[in-house]
Order: structure tokens, then C-alpha cells, then sequence
């Protein structure tokens, strides 16, 4: 089991200054799973995540991704390996349009060889590629549309959609429901079951319960940087230790369950 | 054709080649650069004293001139990857300040005497002078123009918008922060190195003074009046910073008052510059005002 | 009459429409607390009442006058304070400074020894810390100097966010005592904004549940403890 | 309403323009003057200077049966800008010759295509030796930086008898080369004179106390110091100030009346200086001058703009001794001046590179006004 | 040693007149986070006010109130018509509006007063000072006498008054600040008046101390000052006062004790990029670079 795991967390640690934002830490990702990460504020989640995307390097203990070792390694390196992630407050290229958002993604190769960046990236092949990813997550319409000029809810989309492109064989999905009404929530549950079926895992980070619980085929709690509790949806959500996380120190008789 | 209307194209080709390779570092990548007359002033320099001291013909040392200002470009776009923004820009004050002092007081390069005697540039043993040296330097603006077209379609450029976007969510799709910046850093500078050496041979005498912060200061407002980012930007801009002055010429004592009126208006009014694009204005407003300083 | 009057708030931050029409009151000598997970719009709506975040629709009404428009420093003259989300002191003042900052102005209309000694009767560890710059402080040192320089110029409201975020246990007992004691004994108005929901709603005399922008619930604490709703508004049901 | 000022006046310009083009017939020469921008003041003094000589000649029948019309630019000091102009000049205006009244490095940028178009120019008093070795039909009569330095120190050792000299100079083509002069004059013409402190400062130097600290622990009997009047005002202000005893002798960038004011009266008392204007010059084309200058403008002028005065009035002579304006007949006769009753001096001629060879003037200054203390005529001096 | 002594003050005084200027400077890079380059404008304005209002008074005392004046209405016009607008664009906008506000400033001061250099004389109640070998001019004490005043009321308004609190306040966290209650607005023009009252002075001063006022006065200061705060620490008030006194005694013994004809301008600037590599935040900074 342990060799088949897409991503493997061993005993992360990370400290800013004197605080424990994330102690101790051990998980691990499948392919084609679905892995809820949570927690209450300030739990560590975040550092966590940038932690395996490579924007921060642990204290202590190590990340492997496919086998191989890359806590540490800087951002576009892990990229260029098959990790795509989303942001929690979106950060797509507003300059540029939903079209070419993805289409920089699709660069990905290019930009780390010593002189293919030289080529043309704007021809029809690579079009027709970004085209059928846009579509993917149902943003065709809006392909020549400045990102900047787009609602919050085609920004989520728009980047996932940019993450697709990378072909990754694993998404850092960081609260990519906030902000969005119910029926985009539905569609975007809906799309993100279709890339975990294509054989993608996933870790979401999410603070909407109700979608995460919906979606993830295991979670992972955490609470002041520490993991209090790991497994499926169910019996998280019955966890004392979770509850109490949430709710705060409470005699149980209040929460009924 | 007038031979005052030439010089004044002339000078406004070679500004247009200069304000596209500073294009390419603030309007590109998103490198506020203000020392920008240093790599003019090191193309030029370059130029100047293999003409004179090595006696190498402009297209003989223009290969030179190119590795030179490109190199030296990348090492002066080190301090990009540390500092942003406020300390950017003051470091590229700092450095233009520094390279034209050593223009002044390295005996070497004439030091306040400045190089004169430069050769003019021969094509098949003609000299080119007035029409003809206007059309070179068209012909090297057509050639920036294409490198900074090419730009925008190749992937290093899409890389460099990305980057000047969001630097983290251009890390996430491949895009190396390093290699890009110092890549648009020493096209840049070359471009501006091609600059200098054109300058240096039309001028046939230079002094540290010609590369000095002021300078710099004119390139980025031609490319802030033009459009930054744009491809045709950095002419308009150049264009109009160089005509407008000697339209204002009969007005002897107000010209540079109106001059500096209108710099400030345009800056008031069209902050994303004339050519600049909407959408692109606004989206840099959302960039900033993310991180702005109220926030975190 | 209520003290603050909110009606059909809506505030969206670049696109995210983060509080979506809500309405809500607060009594003089009422302990308020919306509750509701993380991202669900609470400190937008706290902050809004502040005048830190522009609204886009509705109405604010402090005292029977709208509010709505006015700058944040009218606000704080009409005796509304705030105690930020992680304190938010100012890192390079000190102690002293920073409880100094919630008088400015007003400094000569009140009696400060008096008030300093209440002060540092519910904060002792204040008086040690006087001279310190804010940013060496704990987090916890640093939550009592934002209750302090928000309770320093004697407010008629006192918002309330998230002071529970990032405390030890214990701590968080304790400033929510203190937040009791204030509204118990000395009959300060407060409208708390907690995650922590079972201790906050401890204290309060009414709540309301927030859920994505949306108030879902409200009543008595004791009924909004007692229902399963909130549960499900946590935990997802 | 600065808008509708700035609008009217451009009208009003436009509409000069338009006449004069009608009028036609006129001899036009060029003159290329820093008007704004940090040597202003120099500019205002050129303009001044070649307005009371154009209408001195035109109040006198002109030149040639025409009148003289000046085209005057402002080249902000900056060589870009004089290039541009130079073309102007060459191009649009098609002037017959020019003054150039600026600083050397726009100067020296213009004088290769003035050279190159065949139309004779004549720098007031830019010093870059390169200036006149552009080609032929380029001429200076300033000094150059070299000659000024040897009567420099003609007048330090055998005028004042100075032993012990320090040197502070401008670091500037002008500072170096005078000073390089300067100490030419002293290591091969004196003996027993001994140079005890000879160091540059940067043209934009404001404060000198740190140089005239050193000069002062060395006590030397003169002091010779190079700069623009507005870096020796302050010298000397400075220098008084910390107590310094020693002679101060200077050279023409500190001929202005402007220097008094900045060095305060007391301060420059007794300040000398080689220049090439002497105000008690007896000759009635300097005394019409001055007055003229002071009845115009209310201040005294000064070298540069005199300079200018010359170097207009030169050219002037040459077309009417050569009777025509073609651009090479024009040249020959001013490389055949002789003897010319000149504002700064009578002028001998102009050498094979087109240097003016004329007396150097030695000034002092007494109670506050510039007055005649001597002059240098040396032929191996100001013969270059 | 009486050399040395006598270096020692000079570039103390050369170091106390770019303090004066640059904790202006400082104070407004601190509150609104621009590189206000127009500040030398502001400076060379106040000379000019400083210098027209003497000669037509007399009254050393009055020309300088007058300057003061002149220059914080001024200044917070800067700040309301230019600055305000453009905080919301990238740093390099309001830069370049500065810059060319600048050049703007420096040509009306030529038309009004003429391109000529504009003595200031001025005879001060002050003795020269001679100790031995050591003399301190009677402008040189001014100079050390006026700057330790204004850093003293600086210091006190900083530190000991509600409004240096507020303005501490708002420089630190803008939306909390107006949150207790704090004015920022009126904090940022009062910010504006103080630093452009103390350019005003400093103006007069340069102006006495050099006795040269002129339109191009404010070119060299306008950008060695920037270099001098981020040596101090975008910001810090202190700092970059300390690093102003720090450069002038540099300035002067390098001067003195090297013979090389170092321009004064470029020091600075290697002084700026020593500083950015070994101690980013500068001497005593404490503003956190955004990385």
C-alpha cells in the first residue's frame, strides 16, 4: 500500500519562529482518491499544502511524490513533475485571457528546456488543446475573455482548468468552493468526481463541511497543527476529538448529532 | 528630405529600439527598471572604444556590444530576484548612478573628457550619413520590433506575463522565476546596448552625462505614456516624448514646463499609458490592490 | 430601541459576494454572537459595521442613524469599537501606545487613571508589558491589549472577532470571562463573531447562525445551542 | 488660464515666425545657447550679449546691405538636444554661420557636423580641445583650457610670487586640462616653485571644506582654484570662513558678477582671475558694451556672454571682408582675422587649428567689481 | 588631529543637512509608501520662499515661518491632487508623476526667479567659533543648532504627542488606526505638512549654509535621498537619520583621506546596495520586504 501512494507525508514538521504551525504530520494519497484535508483556522492546513507544492520547506520530515523525495525542491520544479494546485484566494493571470491562462499552463515542458521557450506558442495545435480543457470545465465560452474580467466562480474553474493543464497525476485543490453559490458548488463537485475518475488523486482543502464531506473518500483532520483524526467522511463526522475542534470544549449533551 | 527632420528620427528610432528592450524588463516581465540609460550608456561606451581604441568597425563590435550589455544586464538583473518594487526601483536608480560615474571617473573610458573621434559606420565601404543612418536604424528597429513581437508569441514571453502577473501561480505552472527575469533582463539590456551603439557612432562623441539618471527617467515615461506591455507602445511613446519638445521649441521659455505639465497629466489621466489596454489597467489594479498595504 | 440596526447587508469583496442580504439587530446590554464556520462572512459583516469594508446594498444603524456611509473614525467617535481578528496591533508601538491609540482624541473627556486601573484590574499582565513593542507579545498578550484598546474609551458597542483564534485553551476561558463580566457587570453591549461556538454562545443572550453568507438561524443562545441545526452548519449534517 | 497664456503665447510666436519668414533677405546666423536647464544663466548671458550685437550691426546698415537675423536655440546643455539643432540650423534655417554660445560637450558634439556641412562656427568659450579639431571651419574664441592654465601660473609665480601652490580643480575636460597647464607652466618655465596639493572635485561639489581643510593644515601662498563662478564663490566663502589667509587666484568660469554675491563681498576682496574680458579696457567697444549691457539688463556682464559678443562680431567682419556669404569664403576670412578690436581684447588672429590667439586679462576684484590687475601676452603662452 | 576634527564636523553638518531632507522624506515613504522625489522640489521651493521673504523683510525668524507655511500647503496639495489618486496603481506611477512634478517645480522657480544662482546673505548673531587650529563658521553652528531643534521637535511630536502617535498609528495599520478613531486622512496631510515643512527649512538652511539658491537645487538631493532611506530602512525616521549623518561624515573623510574624485552621489548608492545585501531592512528598519 505504502509503495502504490501517489503522495506521502512522513512525519512533517513546520515551525515559524517559536510557533508549531504544523507538527508532526503523516499521510498519504492514492491515485484516483479524493483525500479532504481540514481543520478549524489556523490548523495548519495551508502550510501543509504549501509545503508539498514547494512554496515553503519543511522544519522536519519528508515528502514523497511518486517515490520520490520533494520537500524542498522549488515550486516550478514540483510543477513540472505532475503536481498542479489551485489558491485559496484565486490567482490566475489577469492580464492575460482565459484562453492563454491555460495555454501558458500548457508550456509547462518548454519553459524548463534550455531553448524550446524560443518556439511559438501561439498555434493552432496548442489552441485546440487549451480549447478542449476550457471546455472540460465549461469556461469555452469565455476563452477570449480577460481573466480579470471574470466572475469568482469561472475564476475557480478557470483555475483548475489552468492545473488540468499541466497533466497532472495529482491536484492541490485549496478551498476552491469558497465564495460560490450552490449551484456552482453542485457543477463543481460534479467536475472535480470526473478528473478523480480520470485518474487523478486529490487533495482538497475545504471549510464548507457539507461539500467535503460529500467528496472526499477519506479525510484527514487537523487542529493546531496537529492530526487528531483520519478516515472516511463518517466517521469523522462523528469524532469527538473533530467535534470539539469545531464546535470548541463543550459538554457533549449540546451537540446533537 | 531636411536633415533636421532625419536627426530628429534618427534619435526617435534609436529611443524606440532602447524603450522596446525596456519594454521587454518592466512591460514583459514586470521589472520596474529605472537605469535603463546605464545599458545604453555601456552598449555606447562599448561601441565607442573598440572604434577608437581597437579600431573595430560597428559591425565588427556590434556582436561584442550585444554580449557585453546582455551580460552585465544579467548581472544588474540579480538584485530582481531579491528586492521588489520600492527597492527595485531605487536599486536601478542606484545602479545608473554608479555606471555613470565610472563612465566619469575611469580614466579609461575618457572619464570627463568622454570619447570623441568615433568612426561613422561604413556599409561596403560607404559611409552612412543622415537618410542612410536614419534607414539603419530603422532597419535595428524593425529587428527590436520583431524580437519584441516574437516575444509576445514565443513562450518565454507568455512565461514573462505570467510572471509579471503572479509570480507564485507562474511557479505553479513550470515557469522558473530565475531563468525568465534574468532572460528578459538580458534581452533587454542588449536591445538597449544596440541602442548606445548606434547613438555612439551618430553622435561620434559621448560623455557620461548622455547616459545619466534623467535619462533613464525619459525612457519609462516614454514607455508609460506609450503603453506598457504593448508592442507598438515604446514608438508611440518615443514618438511623441520626441517630437512634442520641439514642437513646444518656439515657446523657448515655457517648453519644458509644458513639457513636464503634460508628463504629469498623462500620468494623472492614463496611468496605463495611451496604447495601454484596459483590461490590462485594471487587472494591474486588482494585482495591487490584493497585496496592497492596508491588507494582512 | 436597538442599538445597532442592521438591514439587508450585502458586501462583496472582488467578485466574492461574501454576505449575502442580512439583517440582524442588537439591544443595548445584549451579548449578540453570529457563529458560523470559517469563510461563512462573519468578520466581513463585523467589519462592515465598522466601516472598514464598503457595502454594496442595505443598511447600517447605530443609535437610530445610518451609518452606512460614514468614514470609520466618525464611527469610533460614536462609540463603536472593534476588537480585530488576530488582534491586528500596531506591531511597532508599544503596550502603552497601543492602548493610547483607543482614546485618540477623546483623551481629555474621560478620567484615564480610573479607567487605566479598570484596565489593568482585568489585564494585570498589561501593566508589566507597558513599555514592550506590540510585536513582541504572545498571541494571547496580544488578544488582551486589542480588548484593552478597544474598552479604553468606554465604547457603547464593542465588536467582537474571533478572539478565541489561535489561544490556548485556558486563555480562551478566560477572555471569555471577561467579555461576561463586561457585558454582565458593566453592561457593555458586545456582538462577538466565534467559530467556537459552545463557548461563545456560553455567554450571549442571542445568536445568530451564519452560513455562507446567509443568516440560517437565529433565537436565544440557549435555543440556538440546543438545536441540531448548528451542528450541521459546522459539520456539514 | 495658464493653459490660455501658454496657447496665446505659442500663437504670438507663430505669428513672429510667419513674419520674419516674409521678410526674407535677412543674413542669418545661428547661435545655440543654453537657455534652461542648469546653465541657464550662462544661456541668458549669450542671448543678452548677441542681442546688443545685432543690433549694434543693424543699427549700422547691416551687414553686406542685409540685415542680420539671429536664430537663437536653446540646447539645455545637453549634446542630444544640440545635435538635433545643429540640424536645424543646417537643414531648416539654413543659417551662413554659427555661434556656438553652450558648454563643451554640446560643443563639441555639433562642431563635426558644422564641419561636415561647410558652415563656419565659432565657440564662444566651450573649452574641449576637440572643438576646433573637428576640421577647418571650426574656431574657438575662448581660450583654451591649457593656455588659460599656463597664464594662469605665469601670473601665480611671477605676478604674485608664489612659492607653495595648491591646486583644486573641477573634474571636468576644462578643470583637468587647465590644470594640467597650469602645472606644465610650473614644472618646465619656474624653479623653486613647489605644487603642494593638487586635487579634483566633483562638478556637482557643494560643500569644499573637506579639500580646504587639507589645503589649510598646508598653509600655501596661493591657492589656484578651477570652476564655474558658483563653485568659486563658495571656495572662497568657504575658505575666508575657516580662516585660510592664502591668495586665491581663479580663472574665467569665475568671471561673473554673480560671483561676488555668492562669495559675499568680503570674502572675494582681493580675488583674481585670468579671463578674456577687461572691464577697465579703455577701447570705446568695451566701455558702449558695458554700459549698454548694465543700461539693458541692470546687472554687469560677464566673459561668457562678451565672448559671445566676440564671437558673433567675428563672424560679422569675416562676411563683410569677404563680401559674400558662401560658407568656405566665409571661413578663409575668419581664418584671416587680424587684429580685431575685439570686446575681450584686441585679437591677433586665429592659429592653423582655429584657436583665437589674443591677450590673457588678469582681474581682481575691488570692492566687489572685477578691475584691471595685468595682463599676459607671452607669445609662447597664448599662442598654442 | 585637528584635521580630522575639523572633517569630523564638516561632514557632521553635510550629514545633519540631508537628515533634514531626508526625514521628510521618511516620514511620508512611511505613511503612504511613496518615493516622493518631488520632496526636493517642495525643499528648493522653500528656499525660495525663505529667500524672497528675507530679502524683503529682513527677518530671518519670518522668512522661515513663511517657507514653512508655503511649503505644507503645498505639500498636502501634492499630496491630495497627485499622490491620493494614484495609490492604487503600481509603485512606478506615482514615481514618475513625482519625477516630472519635480522638473514642473524646478521650471516655475526659473521663470519666476530667474536662472541665475541667488545668493543668501545672511548675517547671523553667531560668532565664529575657533578652538586652536579648529574653526566652526558661524553657518556651520546654525546648521548644527537648527537640526538638532527640528530633530528634537521631531522627536518629541513623534513620540510624545497624540498626533505623532496617530501618525505612527496610520503609518503601521491605516484601516485600524481610522478604526480607533484616528482621521487618516487628515493624519496623511498633516504627515505631508510636517515632512514639507521641515524641507522648507531645510531649503533655507542649504540655501544660508552654501549661500547658493537656485531652480536645479533639488536635483541632487531628490534621488541620494532615496538611497539614504532605504540605508536607514524604508520608513524609519531614526534610521534615516542616522544614515544621513553617517553619509555626510563619509562623504567628507573619503574626500579628505582618498584621492580619488569620488562623486558624492554614487557613494550613497554603493552604500544603498552594501546595505541591501548584508541587512535588507536597512540600518534601522523594520518594514518587511514583500517577497
Amino acid at each position: 500500500m505504502k509503495n502504490n501512494s501517489l503522495l506521502r507525508l512522513e512525519n512533517v514538521s513546520k515551525q515559524f519562529g517559536g510557533l508549531h504551525a504544523v507538527e508532526d504530520v503523516s499521510f498519504s494519497l492514492n491515485k484516483k482518491e479524493i483525500l479532504g484535508l481540514i481543520g478549524p483556522n489556523g490548523a495548519g492546513k495551508t502550510t501543509c499544502f504549501n509545503m508539498i507544492s514547494g512554496a515553503l520547506k519543511p522544519t522536519t520530515g519528508k515528502i514523497f511524490f511518486k517515490g520520490i523525495r520533494i520537500d524542498g525542491l522549488p515550486i516550478h520544479k514540483i510543477a513540472s513533475m505532475g503536481i498542479g494546485r489551485t489558491f485559496q484566494i484565486v490567482r490566475p493571470f489577469y492580464s492575460l485571457t482565459a484562453l492563454e491562462n491555460i495555454q501558458a499552463a500548457l508550456g509547462i515542458e518548454k519553459y524548463q528546456s534550455k531553448f524550446q521557450f524560443w518556439q511559438k506558442w501561439d498555434n493552432q495545435n496548442i489552441k485546440k488543446m487549451a480549447l478542449e480543457i476550457l471546455e472540460k470545465v465549461g469556461l469555452a465560452d469565455f476563452a477570449h475573455y480577460k481573466a480579470g474580467l471574470l466572475p469568482l466562480g469561472n475564476l475557480r474553474r478557470l483555475e483548475i482548468a489552468r492545473a488540468l493543464a499541466l497533466k497532472p497525476e495529482l491536484l492541490l485543490l485549496d478551498e476552491s468552493f469558497s465564495g460560490l453559490r450552490q449551484e456552482e458548488i453542485n457543477k463543481l463537485s460534479e467536475l472535480i468526481l470526473q478528473i478523480k475518475e480520470s485518474g487523478v488523486g486529490i487533495l482538497l482543502i475545504e471549510h464548507n463541511m457539507r461539500v467535503a464531506m460529500g467528496l472526499s473518500d477519506r479525510m484527514v483532520v487537523l487542529d493546531h497543527g496537529k492530526l487528531i483524526a483520519s478516515g472516511p467522511p463518517e466517521k469523522i463526522k462523528n469524532d469527538p476529538h473533530v467535534i470539539e475542534a469545531y464546535l470548541g470544549k463543550g459538554e457533549k449533551k449540546y451537540v446533537a448529532s | 528630405m531636411d536633415s533636421y527632420i532625419i536627426t530628429i528620427g534618427i534619435f526617435i528610432a534609436i529611443n524606440s529600439i532602447v524603450v522596446s528592450g525596456l519594454n521587454i524588463i518592466v512591460g514583459y516581465a514586470g521589472q520596474i527598471s529605472l537605469g535603463h540609460a546605464a545599458f545604453f550608456g555601456i552598449g555606447a561606451y562599448t561601441a565607442a572604444i573598440l572604434a577608437t581604441k581597437a579600431g573595430l568597425s560597428f559591425w565588427l563590435s556590434l556582436p561584442v556590444v550585444i554580449v557585453i550589455t546582455g551580460t552585465i544586464g544579467l548581472l544588474m538583473g540579480l538584485p530582481s530576484l531579491r528586492v521588489r518594487e520600492d527597492f527595485l526601483a531605487i536599486t536601478t536608480i542606484g545602479i545608473n548612478f554608479i555606471v555613470e560615474a565610472f563612465f566619469m571617473y575611469v580614466p579609461f573610458f575618457g572619464g570627463a573628457l568622454g570619447i570623441g573621434g568615433i568612426p561613422r559606420i561604413e556599409f561596403f565601404g560607404t559611409p552612412l550619413h543622415g537618410f542612410a543612418f536614419l534607414v539603419l536604424c530603422l532597419v535595428f528597429l524593425v529587428i527590436a520590433l520583431f524580437i519584441s513581437w516574437w516575444f509576445t508569441k514565443a513562450w518565454c514571453g507568455l512565461a514573462c506575463f505570467t510572471l509579471r502577473d503572479d509570480e507564485v501561480a507562474a511557479s505553479t505552472i513550470g515557469v522558473s522565476p530565475v531563468k525568465f527575469k534574468l532572460l528578459a533582463f538580458v534581452i533587454g539590456t542588449a536591445m538597449a546596448g544596440i541602442g548606445g551603439a548606434l547613438y555612439a557612432h551618430y553622435m561620434r562623441f559621448i560623455s557620461a552625462s548622455d547616459f545619466g539618471f534623467p535619462v533613464s527617467v525619459m525612457m519609462l515615461s516614454m514607455l508609460v505614456v506609450g503603453g506598457m506591455g504593448t508592442v507598438w507602445g515604446p514608438i508611440l511613446g518615443a514618438a511623441i516624448l520626441g517630437i512634442l519638445p520641439e514642437v513646444f521649441r518656439p515657446l523657448i521659455d515655457y517648453r519644458m514646463l509644458l513639457y513636464a505639465t503634460l508628463l504629469l497629466l498623462v500620468i494623472r489621466l492614463q496611468p496605463g499609458g495611451i496604447l495601454g489596454d484596459n483590461g490590462f489597467v485594471k487587472s494591474r489594479l486588482k494585482a495591487f490592490s490584493r497585496g496592497g498595504k492596508n491588507e494582512k | 430601541m436597538s442599538l445597532l440596526e442592521v438591514e439587508n447587508l450585502h458586501i462583496a469583496y472582488k467578485e466574492i459576494e461574501a454576505v449575502k442580504g442580512v439583517s440582524f439587530f442588537v439591544s443595548e446590554g445584549e451579548l449578540v454572537s453570529i457563529i458560523g464556520a470559517n469563510g461563512a462572512g462573519k468578520t466581513t459583516i463585523l467589519n462592515a459595521i465598522m466601516g472598514l469594508v464598503p457595502s454594496q446594498k442595505g443598511s447600517i444603524k447605530y443609535k437610530g442613524k445610518d451609518i452606512t456611509n460614514l468614514p470609520p473614525h466618525e464611527r469610533a467617535h460614536m462609540g463603536i469599537r472593534i476588537v480585530p481578528e488576530k488582534a491586528r496591533l500596531f506591531p511597532q508601538l508599544t503596550v502603552w501606545e497601543n492602548l493610547m491609540t483607543g482614546i485618540y482624541g477623546i483623551k481629555k473627556q474621560i478620567s484615564l487613571e480610573e479607567r487605566l486601573k479598570w484596565i489593568y484590574g482585568l489585564f494585570p499582565i498589561l501593566k508589566e508589558r507597558e513599555t514592550q513593542p506590540a510585536v513582541t507579545l504572545s498571541g494571547g498578550e496580544q488578544q488582551q491589549v486589542a480588548i484593552a484598546r478597544a474598552l479604553i474609551s468606554d465604547p457603547d458597542l464593542v465588536l467582537v472577532d474571533e478572539i478565541s483564534m489561535g489561544l490556548m485553551p485556558l486563555l480562551v476561558d478566560k477572555v471569555f470571562e471577561v467579555l461576561k463580566e463586561l457585558n454582565e457587570q458593566h453592561g457593555k453591549t458586545i456582538l462577538l463573531v466565534e467559530q467556537n461556538a459552545l463557548a461563545s454562545l456560553k455567554i450571549s443572550t442571542r445568536a445568530y447562525v451564519l452560513e455562507t453568507g446567509e443568516i440560517t438561524f437565529s433565537g436565544t443562545a440557549e435555543e440556538v445551542i440546543n438545536d441540531p441545526r448548528i451542528h450541521e452548519a459546522y459539520l456539514g449534517g | 488660464m495658464k493653459v490660455v497664456k501658454v496657447l496665446l503665447s505659442v500663437l504670438v510666436v507663430l505669428a513672429l515666425f510667419a513674419g520674419t519668414a516674409l521678410a526674407g533677405e535677412t543674413i542669418k546666423i545661428g547661435v545655440l545657447a543654453p537657455l534652461t536647464g542648469f546653465a541657464a544663466a550662462d544661456g541668458e548671458s549669450v542671448l543678452n550679449s548677441v542681442n546688443i550685437a545685432v543690433d549694434k550691426i543693424n543699427a549700422s546698415g547691416g551687414v553686406l546691405g542685409k540685415k542680420v537675423e539671429l536664430v537663437v536655440y536653446d540646447d539645455r546643455a545637453d549634446a542630444k538636444e544640440a545635435v538635433s539643432l545643429a540640424h536645424k540650423l543646417i537643414g531648416q534655417d539654413r543659417v551662413v554661420a554659427v555661434v556656438g554660445g553652450s558648454y563643451s560637450m554640446p560643443t563639441r558634439a555639433v562642431a563635426t557636423f558644422f564641419q561636415e556641412a561647410q558652415i563656419p562656427f565659432v565657440a564662444a568659450y566651450a573649452v574641449h580641445p576637440d572643438i576646433t579639431k573637428a576640421g577647418d571651419f571650426c574656431f574657438r574664441n575662448g581660450f583654451l583650457a591649457e593656455v588659460e592654465g599656463k597664464a594662469a601660473a605665469k601670473v601665480a609665480t611671477d605676478m604674485l610670487g608664489a612659492k607653495r601652490i595648491a591646486v583644486l580643480y573641477s573634474d571636468i575636460d576644462f578643470g583637468r586640462t587647465l590644470s594640467k597647464g597650469f602645472k606644465e607652466y610650473i614644472d618646465t618655465k619656474t624653479t623653486g616653485v613647489e605644487i603642494v596639493y593638487s586635487k579634483a572635485y566633483p562638478f556637482k561639489e557643494k560643500d569644499y571644506k573637506p579639500y580646504l581643510s587639507e589645503i589649510k593644515e598646508l598653509n600655501p601662498d596661493l591657492i589656484m582654484v578651477n570652476g564655474y563662478y558658483f563653485q568659486t564663490g563658495p571656495i572662497l566663502k568657504q575658505a575666508r570662513e575657516m580662516g585660510i589667509e592664502s591668495i586665491i587666484l581663479g580663472e574665467e568660469g569665475a568671471d561673473s558678477p554673480k560671483l561676488v554675491e555668492l562669495a559675499g563681498p568680503s570674502a572675494a576682496e582681493g580675488f583674481i582671475i585670468v579671463t578674456n574680458l577687461n572691464r577697465d579696457d579703455e577701447r570705446p567697444v568695451v566701455q558702449e558694451f558695458i554700459k549698454e549691457y548694465e543700461g539693458r539688463y541692470g546687472i554687469a556682464p560677464d566673459m561668457v556672454g562678451a565672448s559671445a559678443y566676440d564671437a558673433l562680431t567675428i563672424i560679422v567682419d569675416a562676411i563683410q571682408r569677404a563680401g559674400s556669404t558662401d560658407g568656405k569664403a566665409i571661413r578663409d576670412a575668419i581664418a584671416s582675422t587680424k587684429d580685431f578690436d575685439g570686446l575681450t581684447g584686441v585679437i591677433k588672429g586665429f592659429n592653423e587649428i582655429g584657436e583665437v590667439v589674443k591677450p590673457v586679462q588678469v582681474q581682481i576684484i575691488k570692492f566687489g567689481k572685477y578691475r584691471y590687475f595685468g595682463v599676459v601676452d607671452d607669445p609662447d603662452i597664448i599662442n598654442p | 588631529m585637528d584635521l580630522f576634527i575639523e572633517q569630523l564636523m564638516n561632514g557632521l553638518a553635510i550629514g545633519a543637512i540631508y537628515a533634514l531632507i531626508t526625514s521628510g522624506l521618511s516620514l511620508i515613504y512611511g505613511i503612504l509608501r511613496i518615493l516622493h522625489v518631488a520632496h526636493a522640489g517642495i525643499y528648493t521651493i522653500g528656499a525660495y520662499v525663505g529667500l524672497g521673504v528675507y530679502s524683503m523683510t529682513g527677518n530671518l525668524l519670518f522668512a522661515i515661518l513663511a517657507s514653512m507655511a508655503v511649503c505644507s500647503i503645498l505639500g498636502i496639495l501634492v499630496e491630495r491632487i497627485v499622490y491620493s489618486p494614484l495609490l492604487k496603481f503600481p509603485p512606478y506611477v506615482p514615481l514618475i508623476a513625482s519625477i516630472a512634478l519635480l522638473l514642473g517645480i524646478e521650471e516655475v522657480m526659473r521663470l519666476i526667479a530667474g536662472p541665475q544662482i541667488h545668493g543668501f546673505p545672511v548675517s547671523l548673531p553667531l560668532a565664529t567659533i575657533r578652538v586652536g587650529n579648529i574653526s566652526l563658521s558661524s553657518a556651520l553652528v546654525m546648521v548644527y543648532i537648527v537640526s538638532i531643534v527640528i530633530f528634537f521637535v521631531l522627536w518629541i511630536i513623534t513620540s510624545k504627542t497624540d498626533l505623532g502617535l496617530a501618525m505612527r498609528a496610520v503609518s503601521q495599520d491605516m484601516s485600524i488606526a481610522s478604526a480607533m478613531g484616528i482621521n487618516s486622512r487628515q493624519i496623511v496631510s498633516l504627515t505631508f505638512a510636517i515632512g514639507s515643512s521641515i524641507a522648507a527649512i531645510a531649503g533655507i538652511l542649504v540655501g544660508i549654509y552654501f549661500n547658493q539658491v537656485y531652480p536645479t537645487m533639488g536635483a541632487v538631493p531628490a534621488y541620494k535621498t532615496l538611497a539614504l532611506i532605504v540605508v536607514g530602512g524604508l520608513g524609519s525616521v531614526p534610521g534615516a537619520i542616522l544614515a544621513s549623518l553617517l553619509l555626510g561624515i563619509a562623504e567628507t573623510l573619503l574626500i579628505g583621506y582618498a584621492n580619488i574624485p569620488f562623486p558624492r552621489d554614487a557613494l550613497a548608492f554603493v552604500a544603498m546596495i552594501l546595505v541591501l545585501m548584508i541587512r535588507p531592512e536597512g540600518l534601522l528598519g523594520n518594514i518587511k520586504k514583500k517577497i
